[in-house]
């Protein structure tokens, strides 16, 4: 059998594989490379991009969890200009589609982001990172209200043309009321998941490990999770999704598509693994070699024969 | 001096575990057949080790400073202590097993100077006895533990012509009594420049007074990784430009970079 | 320094240890002590009690996960008849304190168990699962709706004079405001968490693994959600908290007290180590006595010194 | 023929594994010191084995049915498939360690009367050979594998005075060509009762046949374990009483309460 077709389309952005890198394990996207080649990657997301520079969170910003890892960098990035000048030259140059991320902490500020970002060459599609506090809503997240995340997405749809993901927070009662709402809005993409809000607490220190104490959680353990929103999305929306939540191998990766993803990103599976890009490529065209699929696109969503509401109790 | 700046070198392999030895109930050195790593390795860099069948459940690898490299053998060696769970699977580990390593890592100690004073707390020790190892010049090495058991480090590493050996202990059971600032404080107005790598505040009380007394000084820092190539910005440490990462900017710093009003 | 003490006073039901049996995983209360002793548990939590058996979801009913466990159980139980006739008289002479988790489709269901439980000798307290699919609302969980919410506990409250815990699911936008609603519609303790909502696909058969689709997710892959929700709600209300979620060490339980929990339950780390509650004893214990700390009470929500709002992005 | 009880003998503790043998790429078989698990072991029984160095990534235990359990040496053994992360990880266990095994757990085979047939479907061989040990009776014993680097359990365990051995694969590579079921089929005319164990498919059709031709007959059944004791309720299997528990109701089962329509 031929090489089985691993290109997928994604709200407008042609990818020549499924697999991306999720926006912040992988950095501005020029520190891998150095390392691991990034030719296995359809797409780079850039590590969330504010108009101005943020500082970010106190350390200690990072703690190992059972299974996963919990995070509070809190955005630190250079702003939009250092992106601009220095990073985006670079990125054009690696080979990968560049899709970045945005990040604001009023509706106004991603808006500023996107309209600059709008045109630039090298720039593939945005993604909207919808789980940052608003600062005119007490810090409550955009991502957790759907009146919010359809502010925050029309203002950014309103000044690009560029393929627009949405990548939405975990912590929500209803996801798919909020991807409902992201894809009205505008969304070609829905991204999903975030990380979960935790913490964990030093019994020697008899305080929250994390300078920032409260973290995202990612990794391994959080993986049953957005495999499920995803599921529930999926049903809801009919843009492509983006998937993603501690995949660590290929089979991994076919979960999330089967459970109705185009495409999936890997985060917290860089530390684990920096080759996982090339793995789950190599894994995903043996599996469906291995079971005589042309094309990663017949399995989208296989999983999904009688689609199901059960709510276990 | 310039810090050495290797991002380009890093390889990512399987290497070879020639060499294990544990040293009484607490540490491990581990000697690696890994030449990529071994003939780019400067003083003060560091290696990521994957610790070895923790499946997901560790889904980090652990940090160590390179303890010793040989460009001629390809040999690499790491030193660390056993705290929990990644140090006790890659003590388990046997020889002739292969471990997945990331390296080398950051950037290091400029060379140091004739005269210059290199001060390990505990293990600490670990990138400094490398820096010793790598120079001719005349150094004074001062090795403070708590107890002569944490003298973990065999002494045919540390026991080279160009150096002066300070072994200091908390308790008096080996070497000087008291601890490594003591001494430290004793050599610094001979000193001509100061390397230092132990627990923060060893590090503080070392960074101030070279401030103090304008004695050029760096400092090897720690703090929780997660990519170890500059990424994640995981790894902050606050510093008179900002955050920085220990992983890429660091984790050898100048004292007055890192530790500008007295601490970071 | 002499032994310290144990003992605390969850919402009225005086408990010689801090540890609990969490509901589900012990069973009917029954069948663990036959093989581990129960003497080092405050109380034990017996699987949730319906009016009417309930049979329960198909099989596979559980899996394996990065460090946790997916579980459709589907509360299956032999209902409110059987317990008493059968389980109850049994339990009495265990020794530890007797809670029944008390389940319902319907806010007439739940309202008829805690009603045939008030008064019976033996029960010590109620502990009301609020994560059942309400039929009459789509099959939402009560618990993911604050006016649900207020309906089922003061439904409940009405008909029992016994101390009434209230168990929060942790798939919703603001846990918070659900505890702080049960608080007020007369819960005596709150108790979290339950399991996070979560699936898994088998891509050799390309379906879920589990029998029902989707699963509740625990074990310690969940335990810095819970714990973060813990900190939360102990912000939020003064009544005392109750907290589970991948408990598998007395270090972690010491995390639940210290972010505010009064006492913890023991749930998927009975798998682990059916002897986990001697052991989180001793080590609860021993941690105190290092310290020459002489009572437990004393170190409630000892981590929060300054109480943290700050949300990661 | 009554099934047998043995929770209230159930204990949990630290048994020292004695011996490992590792049979081909993909068998393993592990003798436990364990008096008080072998003494009270009834054929059909399974143990709980806590998976070893895998901190809390693998937070259940396995089962496995046990393979043979003798009273006077108090040794007990068990015959498994390496098949995922806690098989291997079990493998790699050294003959000196200690492992947490919990045991025996469920309700065991009936007594055969002489005449039984016992059908072993691939791995399912298991509590098979612990039944046919344990009996003085004249058996017939049915063994079907694919291949011949599937017969995995070594004869001397099953080459007893009082059993007829029938070892078949499907390539012919060993013993008869063709399957489990076919010999069965053939076989079961002059069977007084069966015993089987094996895949789900194989044992549907057993319990078919069975009930068509009024054989009184026993399968163990598989499922997804947490607690072992009938506590969680996560291994229900549909029976003709409601959802029973494969761990503590089972696993064994007449035929006739779990293939009530053919398939549960
Ligand atoms: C640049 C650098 C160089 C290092 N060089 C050495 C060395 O040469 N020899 C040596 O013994 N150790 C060294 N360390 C520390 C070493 O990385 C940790 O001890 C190790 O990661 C612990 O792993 P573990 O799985 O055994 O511990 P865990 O089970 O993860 O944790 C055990 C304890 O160690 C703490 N800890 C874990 N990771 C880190 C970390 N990255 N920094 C600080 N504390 C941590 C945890 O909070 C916990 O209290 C270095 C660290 C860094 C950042
Ligand atoms: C009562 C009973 C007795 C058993 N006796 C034996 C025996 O004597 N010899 C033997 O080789 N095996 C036996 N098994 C099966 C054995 O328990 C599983 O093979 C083992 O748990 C797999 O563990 P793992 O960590 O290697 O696999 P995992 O990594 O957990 O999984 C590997 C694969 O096995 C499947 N699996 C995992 N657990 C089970 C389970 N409990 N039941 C069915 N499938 C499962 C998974 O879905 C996956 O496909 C028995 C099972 C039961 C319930
Ligand atoms: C260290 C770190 C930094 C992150 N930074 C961002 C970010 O800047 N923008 C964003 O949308 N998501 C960010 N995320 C979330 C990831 O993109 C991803 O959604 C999440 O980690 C779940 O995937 P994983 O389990 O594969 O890591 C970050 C995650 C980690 C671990
Ligand atoms: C097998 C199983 C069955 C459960 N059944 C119930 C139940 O009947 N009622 C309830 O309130 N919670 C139930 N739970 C949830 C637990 O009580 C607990 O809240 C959750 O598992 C988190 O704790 P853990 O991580 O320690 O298991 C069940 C959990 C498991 C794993
Ligand atoms: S560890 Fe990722 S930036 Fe330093
Ligand atoms: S495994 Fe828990 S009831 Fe059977």
């Amino acid at each position: 059998m031929a090489e089985p077709d691993l290109r997928v389309n994604l709200g407008g952005i042609k990818l020549q594989t499924p697999i991306l890198a999720a926006s912040g394990p992988y950095g501005s996207g020029l520190e891998y490379p150095k390392m691991a080649p990034c030719g296995a990657l359809g797409a780079i997301i850039v590590k969330g991009i504010s108009v101005d520079p943020w500082l970010g969170n106190p350390p200690p910003r990072l703690v190992e969890t059972a299974s996963g890892l919990l995070n509070s960098i809190g955005l630190q990035n250079p702003g939009l200009k250092f992106f601009v000048d220095h990073d985006l030259p670079a990125l054009r140059k690696l080979g990968p589609k560049i899709i970045v991320n945005i990040i604001g902490r009023t509706v106004e500020e991603y808006a500023a982001v996107a309209s600059e970002l709008n045109g630039l060459p090298g720039v593939d599609g945005l993604e909207v990172n919808i789980s940052c506090p608003n600062l005119k809503a007490g810090g409550m997240a955009f991502g957790t209200n759907p009146a919010l995340t359809a502010e925050v997405v029309k203002a950014v749809r309103a000044k690009t043309v560029l393929p627009l993901l949405v990548k939405l927070t975990p912590n929500v009662t209803d996801i798919a009321l909020i991807a409902k709402t992201a894809e009205e809005a505008g969304a070609d993409v829905i991204s999903l998941i975030n990380t979960l809000s935790g913490m964990l607490i030093d019994i020697e220190k008899v305080e929250p490990v994390l300078g920032n104490a409260f973290g995202g959680l990612s990794g391994p353990a959080i993986m049953p999770v957005a495999l499920k929103m995803v599921w529930q999305v999926a049903e809801t929306v009919s843009v492509p999704i983006l998937g993603m939540g501690g995949i660590t191998s290929a089979e991994d990766a076919l979960q999330f598509i089967m459970a109705g993803a185009r495409a999936v990103a890997l985060g917290s599976g860089l530390f684990y693994d920096p080759a996982l890009p090339d793995k789950v490529k190599k894994g995903i065209a043996g599996y469906l070699q291995r079971r005589g699929i042309s094309s990663l696109s017949l399995i989208e969503g296989s999983a999904r024969k009688g689609d199901t509401n059960n709510e276990p109790c | 001096m310039r810090l050495l700046e290797a991002l380009n070198r890093v390889s990512l392999g399987q290497y070879t575990l020639l060499e294990k030895e544990i040293i009484g109930s607490q540490y491990c050195r581990l000697v690696f057949l890994a030449p990529s790593v071994a003939g780019a390795a400067q003083p003060g860099q560091f290696v990521m080790i994957y610790p070895p069948n923790a499946g997901v459940q560790k889904i980090l690898p652990r940090p160590f400073s390179i303890f010793a490299a040989d460009r001629e053998t390809g040999q690499l060696t790491v030193f660390f202590r056993i705290i929990g769970t990644g140090t006790a699977l890659l003590s388990l580990s046997e020889p002739g097993t292969e471990l997945k390593i990331m390296g080398p890592l950051g950037k290091g100690f400029p060379v140091p100077p004739a005269g210059s004073l290199l001060v390990a707390g505990g293990i600490g020790m670990a990138p400094l006895v490398f820096l010793a190892a790598s120079v001719k010049v005349e150094l004074n090495f001062i090795y403070g533990v708590a107890n002569s058991e944490q003298f973990s480090c065999p002494l045919d590493y540390i026991n080279q012509p160009n150096l002066v050996l300070h072994e200091v202990t908390e308790d008096g059971s080996r070497g000087e009594l008291g601890s490594a600032v003591d001494l430290f404080r004793r050599l610094l107005p001979r000193a001509e420049a100061v390397f230092a790598c132990g627990p923060r505040t060893m590090l503080e009380i070392v960074a101030r007074d070279c401030l103090d007394s304008g004695v050029a000084a760096w400092v090897s820092l720690e703090e929780r990784m997660a990519c170890g190539i500059g990424a994640c910005r995981g790894c902050a440490v606050m510093t008179k430009n900002g955050y920085q990462r220990v992983c890429s900017d660091g984790p050898v710093f100048p004292v007055e970079e890192v530790f500008f009003h007295g601490r970071t």
